[in-house]
Formats: structure tokens, sequence, C-alpha cells
């Protein structure tokens, strides 16, 4: 039996190869009881090989795992929430043919008798959709959640399981600040009630809001262990890159006199009621909102990606309105898909091959008939990779096997096949790491001071700040407010977004 | 002109084991009394064969004015659909049931079943080995087999030099294929014959070429390729490939317009007819005569004869094949 | 008097409105298939008396028998995102297996023990395809094999076993009562085959909705990911569902050699791709995760009510092959465009 | 002298584990199907001498013409992420309408047009595998049906339309001079359905490695959404692909009609299983995306092969039935195995 002076959760000299890539490297990781324990550390750092390892998904290669003191070997996800793990992954774990409540309860259904008793629960999950304070119908089929919605429902599965051990492997990735402090508050109950828990995040700024230590991994190995209290954001940066780091975000230099390029009037779809807006030359046009704002449709909408109800679109000065996406993406509009694995890159395909694709419509590519030219196209995907920062070495792997920093370079990088005017990125930073996010940042500069027009659309206040020069608010389907220049405060930001209808446009 | 009297082959005693043959003269009715409702099931309409049947039943229906309606099941793995057509056909009101049986048993039951109802029974082409039939109208494929065989054994006695057939009898499993393979196994025992393994397949044309074409490869010193029609056509081509031309003769052991055409133009040695339009023809008549509580011979085929290039010239191809440009009539 | 005829044309024009939006209801909650069901009960009966008649249908569900219940097989595959290609082959082999069980043991065993020889019979059969399940099962859920290769392979490897045992030819002396009562059999007045359906769809019914396992099978089919991520044994479900899809072929395998009395390697030629589109006529999506008994049963009924009608009709089968085929895409298409109806409304 | 034999011992297990891990690095990089190939090759030389003989090999390889042709286009659908269990309907609708036109031109035109004759008839089929590859097409990339039960549907209807067309009687008459040429011809000794499926391969290679559209038609198969996002215009990749699988389907089916020497609608009944077969043992993915020319012409000749070496080492039919369903589940095993080998495990 385990005593309680041992530590709820000890990981000693864990490894995992995976062909090819030493993953983790002789890893020691030691939570306590009623401790939140965050790990830190680039894409690719093996965070979430590490939790993975603890939560039964793989074996490691070599090291061992104590839980309250008595050694355990999980061979199967189901072995570890047996011995108390819950687990929210990066991977959603939902089944999207199913009502949320089946989710929550899958693998653990109640039961009466040989049967499956579905009245409790649909009442277990409301009840405990009411304390977490998160508003989601229960009988909704997976399918037709956001995917912050979809988060939410992870993380209250995590909580049903009454785990000892919690693991949250980049919860905030696609919440915003309202539902991330919810989830800090239970986080916090939790922890108050013995449970340990091990929080991933990109998100510094959350970090001293609840994390009592942190560990740094990078490149597979344990940097360090650092109480959150009294270490500041730099040192961690630094422990996390092995260099320093003084600016995360870049000055990008604002073109006010850039010539409106795309406007949006009057915009009716799914979810949004009517909003008008202006694309600039030269400016980055951030949007911010809660989920389901509407902020990420009205541009889904706009390029083509959803049925658009009302409302007319012009790019330089031409009534596009219902135009194709190709069209769109012809006449030199850039979208960057919020979702990369699902929407933006062809998993099975070589990151060359990925971004090779944006290029076949150059005539200097792909000849008559469409004959492409090897040699032609190979040196413009050189080109673009090293741009984006994609190692020569990684251009010819599978996408699928690279790191999300990588990915999102990749998705990125195609961009830069075509001359673009106007580059509309949906969340372009979405869980990739600190080192990463400043290259991207540094692309975007790029993009605006050669006098194209960018649109940032975040759920990362911070990111969507810092970077627009004008930013639109979004709220239930409208905009709430512009705001530009010093007026971008978190205050001003946040008064907008439980707005009513004050814009009614 | 009318096609009887017909030179037949009548069993007695009907449907038994051990019943002898008797050659007869088959002469139908002038016309019927009323318009019967008849129902004819095949198991496919997807090849000649069926097609002269159904030429057949058709015309004798038209000549005899019944009223006929006809399904197919689509293929020989498709006793249930088979069992469900004529289950549909009887219970849409008919007089009289005739069946081209995709099993010997399988269709025991059903045919039990439509007995009871004193709905006559009819055997077509297939043989069943229900006690419930009224009637028989068939050859038997072992006699077609044994025919073929016994044409071969006829030129090649034992005591001649072995000669090396490569035998192709057609799908596995149907019951028509084992008959001809018993029967013509049969007959060439004892004389110089050596058949080769059997080479089943379907009766589709580039499968059975391509069998043929193996078989040559295994065994270059074959002398004769036997087989089903299909067969046969499918070979004429490979023979004129690999110029084969007279070292290597071709026999069907059932007749189709292809094996016609060959066997007049030389290509094709010779095939055992069983005038598939008559029998269709009997059967209706057949299911006439019970109708009205004529007189009728129970268990009844045409004569069997083989075509050669010798004869081929006096056998009216209206009786064994349907003619040129029939389309399949389903009612 | 102008005036009331506009005021009439327009109630009417309002009543038909209303039908129409009622319908367009209906539509989107069920589907295609109950239109298609009033539309094929409509037609076939203006063409022939005989088709409505009580005769008839009951023989339409008998027939529809086998078809549901190998379709309800075929559904489990197709929910866990899968096929099973050789669930005509379990018929036949069920139906060699058994038969052959039957008369050998009839032949050791004294003839008052007729009941245990076609009890040990039908066991045989049963046990012959679980074999062919497990192996199905095997194969995808333990080597993640796609499964439509594998039961293709399974299908032939099956097909070339069961000619094997018989040689082709139909194995007879199967005892006589085993086909009056599983074939024939009436219990109430309604048919034996028709009260084992019913039986195995209210089980089926009952797992699907009622049972963890259905559940679990749902999980797999939506996201075999998300499925082991919550713990569900993926491989162990996957497998289960295989074996109950094959053991439903045989029972419809059973039934069937009852119906017919002998031992058939030539049964369920086509059962695989009817059962699939049946069940894709309900509802049942072929990317997994979606399908609902109800309306496999009444797809299966239908596929049947549809061939019986037409045959009553004398269309020509040629004819039949086009109409099942139309219909067929018709029935996605449709299907597709009330998908698109729902997605816009929400 | 002991120590002798050891080193002879050793030397000896290092030469065969070089020997191992050669073959595994083989394996891993082409995969399962040279090995296939050796072994089957081995095997049927060892049992019969005529197996390796030229005139065999020759026989073989146009043998195989027809399942390449076939499978080359199911390549195609395949990567897309489809498929196409119509190419069977193309192939007979092909041979019939073909057949019906030279023989009603060769009645309505002089004898010394027979050249013309031919060409409009062989216009005249491909123009019929057109039209199912529109339709195919228009289901799948317009309305977005599955391509299984599009497929399956025009299959049926097809079938239906090919045999109400002959009343499923051989259409004969067909000019000698085209079964000469496309049938039975030789150029520079070199069968001419052989040069047929080398032109059409190297065609189908260069599409797919050197042509934007194949590489859209990769895109498309290897995520729908991606390719949109990228520009590509889904549909219309969607609907060529499966026009250029039904068109080499014609293409075959026109050299089988010059086989066969009439149109026939039954020719290519199990064609559309077969292809998938040698794409999947040619690892072509079902997910799409994935597939590569040279190893489906391959896989395609691998089938003909073990088929021709089971005919001629005189194995039975049921026998053939086993072995070639087992092999199939065997490659894709091994094929399983080799991803996870190459990927690390889970
Ligand atoms: N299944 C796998 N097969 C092969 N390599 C893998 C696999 N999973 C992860 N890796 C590799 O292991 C390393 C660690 O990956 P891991 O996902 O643990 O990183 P992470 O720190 O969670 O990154 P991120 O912040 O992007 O989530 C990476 O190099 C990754 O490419
Ligand atoms: N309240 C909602 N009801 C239905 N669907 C929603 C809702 N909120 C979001 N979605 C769906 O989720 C997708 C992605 O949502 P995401 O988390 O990016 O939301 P967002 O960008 O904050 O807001 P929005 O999608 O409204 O612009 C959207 O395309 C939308 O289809
Ligand atoms: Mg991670
Ligand atoms: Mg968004």
């Amino acid at each position: 039996m385990g005593s309680l002076a041992a530590p709820l959760v000890e990981m000693v000299g864990i490894s995992k190869e995976f062909p090819g890539v030493k993953a983790l490297n002789g890893v020691h990781l030691k939570v306590e009881r009623g401790e939140v324990h965050v790990l830190f550390g680039e894409n690719g750092a093996g965070k979430s090989t590490l939790i993975s390892i603890l939560s039964g998904v793989f074996r490691p290669t070599s090291g061992a795992i104590r839980i309250a003191g008595n050694e355990v070997s999980f061979h199967s996800v189901h072995d570890a929430a047996k011995a108390g793990i819950g687990t929210v992954f990066q991977e959603f774990s939902l089944v999207p043919t199913l009502p949320v409540f089946e989710n929550l309860y899958l693998g653990r259904e109640l039961m009466r008798g040989p049967l499956t008793y579905r009245r409790a629960m649909l009442a277990g999950a409301r009840k405990l959709f009411a304390e977490l304070d998160f508003d989601i119908d229960v009988t909704r089929p997976a399918s037709s959640l956001s995917r912050a919605q979809q988060q939410m429902v992870e993380i209250a599965k995590a909580f049903l399981s009454n785990a000892r051990v919690l693991i949250l492997d980049e919860p905030t990735a696609s919440l915003t600040e309202r539902e991330t402090e919810r989830l800090f508050g239970f986080i916090g109950k939790a922890a108050a009630s013995g449970v340990g828990i091990i929080y991933i995040s990109h998100r510094i700024q959350e970090f001293q809001k609840i994390a009592d230590r942190i560990s740094i991994l990078r490149d597979g190995r344990l940097i360090a262990t650092v109480p959150a209290r009294g270490t500041s954001e730099p040192e961690l940066i630094e422990l996390m890159t092995g260099r320093a780091v003084d600016q995360v975000y870049p000055k990008i230099a604002h073109r006010a006199d850039g010539a409106v390029v795309m406007t949006l009037e009057g915009i009716r779809t799914a979810g949004v009621h009517g909003a008008d807006l202006e694309v600039r030359a030269g400016e980055v046009l951030g949007c911010a909102g809660l989920v389901g704002s509407g902020k990420s449709r009205i541009w889904r909408a706009a390029m083509g990606l959803q049925p658009l109800q009302a409302g007319k679109i012009t790019l330089k000065g031409r009534d596009i309105t219902g135009a194709s996406t190709r069209a769109l993406l012809e006449d030199g509009v850039f979208f960057l898909p919020s979702d990369r694995k699902s929407e933006g890159l062809q998993m099975t395909a070589s990151a060359r091959a990925n971004i090779e694709l944006s290029l076949l419509d150059r005539a200097d590519v792909a000849g008559p008939l469409g004959l492409v030219r090897p040699r032609r196209s190979g040196a413009l995907t050189d080109a673009i990779g090293d741009k984006v920062g994609i190692a020569k070495s990684a251009m010819d792997r599978a996408v699928s096997k690279l790191s999300g920093g990588n990915q999102q370079k990749v998705l990125f990088g195609k961009g830069f096949g075509d001359d673009r005017d106007v580059y509309i990125l949906d969340e372009p930073t979405v869980g990739v790491d600190m080192g990463t996010r400043m290259a991207l940042y540094q692309l975007i500069k790029d993009i605006a001071e050669a006098g194209k027009a960018v649109v940032v659309i975040s759920s990362d206040l911070p990111e969507v700040m810092n970077l627009s020069h004008r930013l639109l608010v979004f709220a239930k389907g409208r905009i709430a407010a512009e705001l530009s220049g010093a007026a971008i405060t978190e205050e001003n930001v946040l008064k907008h977004f439980f707005a009513e209808t004050e814009s009614a446009a | 002109a009318d096609w009887f009297p017909y030179d037949a082959s009548k069993i007695d005693p009907p449907f038994a084991a051990d019943g002898k043959p008797w050659d007869v003269k088959y002469v139908p009715l002038e016309k019927a009394s009323k318009p019967w409702k008849l129902c004819v099931s095949f198991p496919h309409m997807k090849d000649a064969y069926w097609l002269g049947v159904d030429y057949g039943v058709a015309e004798e229906a038209k000549r005899l004015g019944v009223k006929m309606n006809l399904v197919e099941a689509g293929g020989y793995t498709e006793l249930n659909k088979q069992i469900s057509q004529i289950e549909d056909c009887v219970a849409s009101g008919t007089d009289a049931v005739i069946i081209g049986a995709i099993s010997a048993d399988g269709l025991n039951k059903v045919i039990g079943e439509i007995a009871k109802k004193k709905i006559p029974v009819i055997d077509l082409v297939n043989g069943i080995s229900s006690p419930d039939i009224s009637a028989k109208s068939l050859v038997s494929f072992y006699t077609m087999g044994a025919e073929t065989g016994s044409y071969l054994a006829k030129k090649h006695p034992a005591g001649t030099p072995e000669v090396v057939v490569g035998w192709f009898p057609g799908p596995a499993g149907a019951g028509w294929v084992e008959a001809a393979n018993k029967g013509f196994m049969d007959a060439v025992k004892g004389s110089a014959i050596k058949v080769l393994e059997p080479k089943y397949g379907d009766t589709g044309k580039e499968v059975q070429a391509k069998l043929v074409e193996d078989a040559l490869q295994a065994a270059p010193n074959i002398r004769y390729v036997a087989g089903t029609a299909v067969t046969a056509e499918a070979a004429q081509g490979l023979i004129r490939e690999r110029g084969l031309k007279g070292k290597v003769d071709l026999l069907a052991f059932y007749m189709t317009p292809g094996v016609y055409e060959g066997i007049k133009r030389g290509l094709i040695m010779a095939a055992p007819a069983d005038s598939m339009v008559i029998q269709g023809r009997i059967a209706v008549d057949q299911a006439a005569r019970i109708l009205e509580g004529k007189e009728v011979v129970k268990h009844v085929g045409p004569k069997i004869f083989v075509v050669d290039s010798a004869n081929i010239g006096k056998v009216p191809p209206a009786n064994i094949l349907p003619p040129d440009g029939f389309k399949p009539v389903f009612n | 008097m102008p005036t009331t005829t506009i005021a009439e044309d327009r109630s009417a024009l309002r009543r038909a409105n209303a039908v129409l939006s009622g319908l367009r209801a209906v539509f989107l909650r069920v589907g295609v298939l109950p239109f298609f069901l009033v539309a094929t009960l409509i037609a076939f009966s203006l063409v022939s008396k005989e088709f409505l008649a009580l005769q008839n249908l009951t023989n339409v569900a008998r027939q529809s028998v086998y078809l549901i219940l190998v379709s309800l097989g075929q559904m489990l595959a197709l929910v866990t995102g899968g096929f099973d290609l050789s669930v005509g082959t379990a018929i036949a082999l069920t139906s060699v297996v058994s038969a052959l069980a039957m008369v050998t043991l009839s032949h050791l065993l004294p003839p008052d023990m007729l009941w245990l020889v076609i009890v040990l019979g039908c066991c045989a059969g049963l046990a012959a395809a679980l074999v062919i399940g497990s192996i199905n099962g095997l194969g995808i859920a333990v080597f993640g094999v796609s499964p439509f290769i594998m039961t293709l392979g399974v299908q032939s490897v099956g097909a070339g076993i069961a000619l094997f045992l018989t040689g082709g030819v139909p194995v007879s002396g199967v005892p006589y009562e085993f086909g009056d009562v599983l074939g024939f059999g009436r219990v109430l007045d309604i048919p034996v085959p028709v009260l084992v359906a019913i039986v195995a769809a209210s089980t089926i019914w009952l797992v699907m909705n009622r049972i963890r396992l259905g559940k679990h099978i749902q999980a797999v089919g939506g996201n075999v990911k998300a499925a082991r991520l919550s713990g569900v044994n993926t491989r162990k479900v996957l497998f289960i569902a295989y074996i109950m899809c094959a053991l439903l072929a045989s029972v419809a395998g059973l039934l069937l050699t009852a119906r017919v009395g002998s031992g058939e390697t030539n049964l369920g030629g086509t059962i695989a791709l009817e059962s699939i589109a049946a069940c894709v006529i309900a509802g049942v999506s072929l990317h997994g995760g979606i399908g609902r008994v109800e309306n496999v049963v009444l797809g299966g009924f239908f596929i049947v009510l549809l061939q019986n009608g037409m045959n009553i009709a004398q269309i020509g089968s040629y004819m039949q092959m086009v109409l099942l085929g139309s219909l067929l895409v018709l029935a996605v298409i449709l299907d597709q465009v009330r998908y698109r109806l729902l997605v816009g409304e929400r």
C-alpha cells in the first residue's frame, strides 16, 4: 500500500522513443495532492507524450510510474481511468454522432440492471454543466458544437470522472477569457479538495493565476521545475527556448492612408445578424469576441464557406457577392482556417506537397495542359519553406508527423505561393509554442508592412490586441465596437464582449 | 410451319430414377379452351440458351392462346430470389407454374406449397426432385454430357492412342453443370480419352477464354476442348490466334446460336442439340393439357441428336435456337 | 361571383400549403423512406388489386424476413463504420454445414431424437457463421484490415469452402420437421420466420438503445479514437459487432435452409449489396455512427415490397434493375437534400 | 577443429542476418507485392515448367491487360477517396453499344469503309462509358452521394440497360478486322492489347505525377476541405476522375469485345471487386490520397499471374477461391504490419 507521504504521481526516468524520434529522455515529474503543476515547453518538447504515458495511451520505452507510491503499468486509457487519472487530451475525444450527455458518460455509463440508465445520465450531465456554468444543451449531438463548446464538454468529461489526478492538455486553446476564468475557478476548487492537476498551456499569462509549480520541457528533457510564484515570464521563456526574449509581439508599422481593399456590408449568415466593415491595405484588422460571437463566421460566409443570407461584398472595388471560394482565392484573398487538421492540411502528404498545391495555378509552375515543372516548383517551395522557417529535413516528411508549430508554418506557407492582397487568418497561432508564435508574428508584420491587408481573428486576447491597428469586437452576431490605436485596451474590449445589440446596423 | 410432330423421348415410368426412354412423336393441343394464366420462372435470361427457352414458351403460349408471366432471378446464386418470385407470381393469380429451377432440391418446399393449392407445377429444362411436380419437360444434362462424351469415345475407342481432352463444364455448383460433368465422365470411361481436371468457371466468354488459354498452356498436348457453349465460342478466337486449327477441336455439350454458327463455319466440331425451344413449347402444352384435364405425357423431352458439320444443313434452326433478333418476352 | 371563388381558391391554396409544409416536416424528421413506401403502396395497388391483398402482404412480410435479418447485422457493421460483404457466404456456409450436420446426425442417432438432430444441426450452422464472424472481427479489429477487403476476402474463402464441402450439389435429406417448423410453421397464424425476425429486431433494438454495447458500437463508428480515449475497448466492440452480423446472417441462413429444405451453396448471392442498399435507404450512414433499427426493418421490407410489386405488375426484370438502381441513388440524393435542409435551419 | 566450425557458423549467421535485414528494408520500402510476385513465380515454376515459358508469360501479360486498365481507373477513384463499383457495367455497356453500332453501321456503309465503321463503333462504346462516368461524377461530385451507393446504383441501371439492348444474347457480326487488330494483333511481336495498356499506364503515370490534375486528385483524396481552401475545384476534379475511370474501363471493354468477337453483356462481372483487390494489394489506400501507378500495374499483373499459375498447376477452382481470398487478406495484414513498422507503435 502506498503511504500518504508518497507523492500522488511520480514519474521516474521516463523515456519514449518513436521510430526516428526520441520524444522523451529520462524525464522526472512529481505531482503532489492539491497541486496545480504546469507543463511548459515549445511545440514538440514532449508534453503531450509525457501525459499520454501517464494516461495509458502510450507505454514508456523505459522508466516507472508510481501513483501514491504504488508502481503501476497502464495498458490502456481504461486502466489509467480506473487508477483515478482523468485526462482532457489535446486531440478531442468526442464522438460527433452521439449527444453530449452520452459522450460524457461514454465508457462509464450509468446502469440500471443490465440496461443503461438514460434518465440518470441526462440529469447528471445537466447538473454538472450547471455547476461548471457551461451553457450547452446536453442533448445536442457533439458534431453541432463549436470547437470551444467541444472543449468545454471535454473538460466536463474529465471532471465527471472524480479523478485523483486531472490532466488538462491545452484546455484553453480555443476558450475565451470568460470560459477560461470559469475553468480556473473549477481547477482551484478541485485542487483544494486534494486533486493533483497537470496543466499544459502555451499561454504564459495564465500561469500566475493558477500554477503552483512549473516544469519546463525542452527537446524531450526536463530542464527545470520551478515555483510559479517568483518566476517571471521572461525567465520562463528563457528556460523554454534556451535564449533570452524581450519582446513577444512585434511593432507593426501602420500605413494610415491604406486604400480600402475589401468591404463587407450588411452581412447576414447563420450566427451573424448584420455587420459592416472595411479592410484596408497595410493595416492589421483584429476581430475579437466570445465563442459563437460570429467573428469567424462572418469571414467564412464572405469566403463562400457557409451560405450567405444577405449582404454585399466588394473586393478591390468589384462586387464579388456570392463568389465561390476558388474565385476569391484566385482574386488574391488568402484564408487560413482555424482547424488545420480538418480544413487546412493534407495530413498524409508531405509539407512540400502541401505547399506545392497552392502553387499549381501559377503559369510558371504548371504550363499548358497543367504540366508541372518540377524544378521550378521545387525551388519555389524551398523558398517558401525558408521564409516560414521549416527545416529542410521536415519538408519531405508527412505533415501528420510534424509538430503543431511546424504544421502551422506549413499552413502559413500556403499563403505565400502567389501574390495576395488580403490575408484572413483565423486563429493563426492556435496550439503553437512561444518560439513559433514569434516567428509567425514576424511573418504577419512582414505581410502588413509590405502593404497587404491582414485580418486576424483570434480568441487569444493579448495576441489580437497587440497585433491589431484596428480592432472589431464581436458580440452576438454583431460588431459591438470598433477600437483603434490607444483605445485598444483590455478594459475597453471586455466591456463590449457582453454587449447587447448596441450597434444595430 | 408447325413444329410438331416432334421426335421426343418419353420416360416411363415417369419421374422414376430407373425410368426407360421410349421414342415418341410429340403432338400438342390445337388450341387451349381458356386463356389460362401461366407463370414461368427462369434462373436468368442472360444468355442465348434461356432466350431460346423463352422463345419456345412465348411462341407456344401465343399459339395455344394462353397468357404467361415470366420472371427471372438474375443468376444461379439467386435461389432465394427465385423462390420469392415464384411466390409473388402465384400470389398475383396463376393457373399453372413452369419452373426452370436454380436448384434441384431447393424449390421442393415452395412447390409443395403451390401443389397444395392445386396449382400444377411443371419442371422445365433443369430438373427438380420434388414429388409434387405434375410434369417434366426436359432432357437430362447427364445425357447431353454423355452424348458429347460418347461422340468422342466413338472416335477414339479403347486401344487407339490416348488423346487428351480439356474439360470445362461451367459454373461450379450449378445442377446442370454437375450432371453434364458426370455424364461426360461416364461416357468417356473405358475409351482412349484422358480428361484433364475439370476447370469450373462462370459462363462468361472472358472467363472461359482465360481458362482455355491457361489449359492449353499447361497441357500443350490437348487434342480436344470440350465444355459449355460459351467455352467453345470463346475458344474459336484462341485457336485461330495460336494457329491450332485442325490440331485442337472444339465441342460444346449444348447448343447456342454461336455454336451453331461455329459448326456451320467448321470452327466447332460438334454439339448435341437439346432443342430448348421445343422443351419450352412442350412445357406450355403440358400445362394446358393438365389444366384442361386432358391426357398428358408426364415426363418427356425432345430427342437429343448431335449436330456436326455432316448434318447441320438438315436441321431446322427454329427448333433448337431462338431466331435472330429475338428479344426476350416477359408476358 | 368572383370573390367567393377567389376566397375558395385561397383557402384551397392555404390547405395545400399546410399539407406541403406538413410533408416537409415529416421528410425532415424521418427521411425519405416513408414517402417511398407510401408511393410504392399507392402505385402498385393501382396497377394490381392483388397487391394489397392480405395474403400478398403476409407473403412480402415473410419474404422480407431474410433480408431484414441480414440488414440488421449489416447495420451493426455499418454503424461501426465498416461493411460486411461476407454475409452471403455466411448464409451459404450455414446452410451447407447445418444440412450436412443434420443429415450425418440423423444417420447416427435414433429417429426419436429428431429434435436433437435439428438443434445440433442449427448449432453447427451457427458455429460456422461464428467462425466467419470471428475471422472478420480478428482481421478488422486486431490487424486493422479495412473491412471492405477483409470481408471480401472471407467471402471468397467461405464460398470456396462451401462449394468444396458439397461439390456444388445441394445437400438433401434434411429432416422434414425442420422445414415444417422453421420454414412454413405458424404460431398464432403468424409465420415462424416473421416471429424470428420480430424477436431478432427487438433484441437488436434493445442492444442499440438500451445496452452499453450498443452505445459503444455507435461510439466506435462515430470516432474510433475518441472512443478509445474514453476507455471503450474498441477492438472488443468491433469484434462483437462482426460476430453479431455473421450470426444474424446465419439465422437468416437457417430459416432459408428450412424454407428450401436442403443445404444450398447458392443462397444469398447478392444479399450483401442488397442489405447495404436497404440500410442506406433506411438512413444508415456509410461513415458510421448513425443508424436506427426501426428504419432498417422498414428499409428491408420496402425493398422486398418493391420487388414484389414489380413482379406482380409484370415489370420485366431488366427494367426492375434499372428502377431499383435509380431508386437507390434517388434515396441517397434526397437524404443529402434533407441533410442540407436540416443544417441550413440551425 | 571446433573453432573453425564456430567461425563458419558465425559468418553464415551473419550473412543470413544481412539477407534478412536486406529483405526487411525492401519490404519497408516497396511493400509486400514484390515478395508475393517472387513467391508466386518460384512456387509455380517448381510445379510446372510451362509456367515460366516466355509464351505463357506473354499470355499472362495479355490476359492481365484488362484488369490493369480497369485497376488504373479504379485507382483514380480510390485516390479521390471513393470507389467505382460500376466499372463492370461500363465494360458491358461499351461492349454491347460498340458491337451494336458496328453491326448497324456495317449494314449502312459500304464495305470499303470498314475502318470508319470500326472507329465509329469504338467511339460509340466510349461515349456510352462517358455517360456512365458523367452520371457517377454528377452524383458524387455535385449531389454528394456516397461513391459506394452511387456507383452501385449506376451499376444496376447500366446492367439493366445493357441487357435490355441485347436481350442477353451476344451481339454477333462484329467485323473480323476489329478482332484481328485489337484482340489478336501484334506490333513488333508485342500483342496490341499490351501496347494499349502500356500507353494507358504511361499516360496515367504522367497525369498523376506531372500534371496539375493528378496532384489535385491526390489533394481531394487527402483532405477535400483543405483542397477546396487551396483553390482546387474539387467538384471538377472528382467529376473528371470518375469519367477517366469509366473511360479506362471502356478501353478494356473495347479490347475485350475485340478479343471475344461479339458484344457481350456478361463481360466484367467481377472486375469491380477484382480491380479494387488489385489496387489494395498494390498499396492504394482505401482512405484516399495514396496510390502509385507502377504498383497498381504490378498488382493487376500479379492477380492474373496467380490465377494463371493455379490453372496451370491444376488447382481446383474451389481451392482457387480460397487461396485468392486468403492472399488478399494476408496482403492487407502485411501492409498494415509494414505501416506499423514504418510509423512505430499503435
Ligand atoms: N505517434 C507519434 N509517432 C511519432 N512521433 C511522435 C508521435 N507523437 C509525437 N511524436 C513526436 O514526439 C515529439 C513530442 O511530441 P509531443 O506531441 O509530445 O509535443 P508537445 O510538447 O505536446 O507539443 P505541442 O505543444 O505541439 O502539443 C515530437 O517530435 C513529435 O513529432
Ligand atoms: N452558438 C453556436 N451555435 C452553432 N454553431 C456554432 C456556435 N458557435 C460556434 N459555432 C460553430 O463553430 C464553428 C467555430 O467556432 P469558433 O469556436 O471558432 O467560434 P468563434 O470564432 O468564436 O465564433 P463564430 O464561429 O461564431 O464566428 C463555427 O464555424 C460555427 O459553425
Ligand atoms: Mg501537445
Ligand atoms: Mg473562430
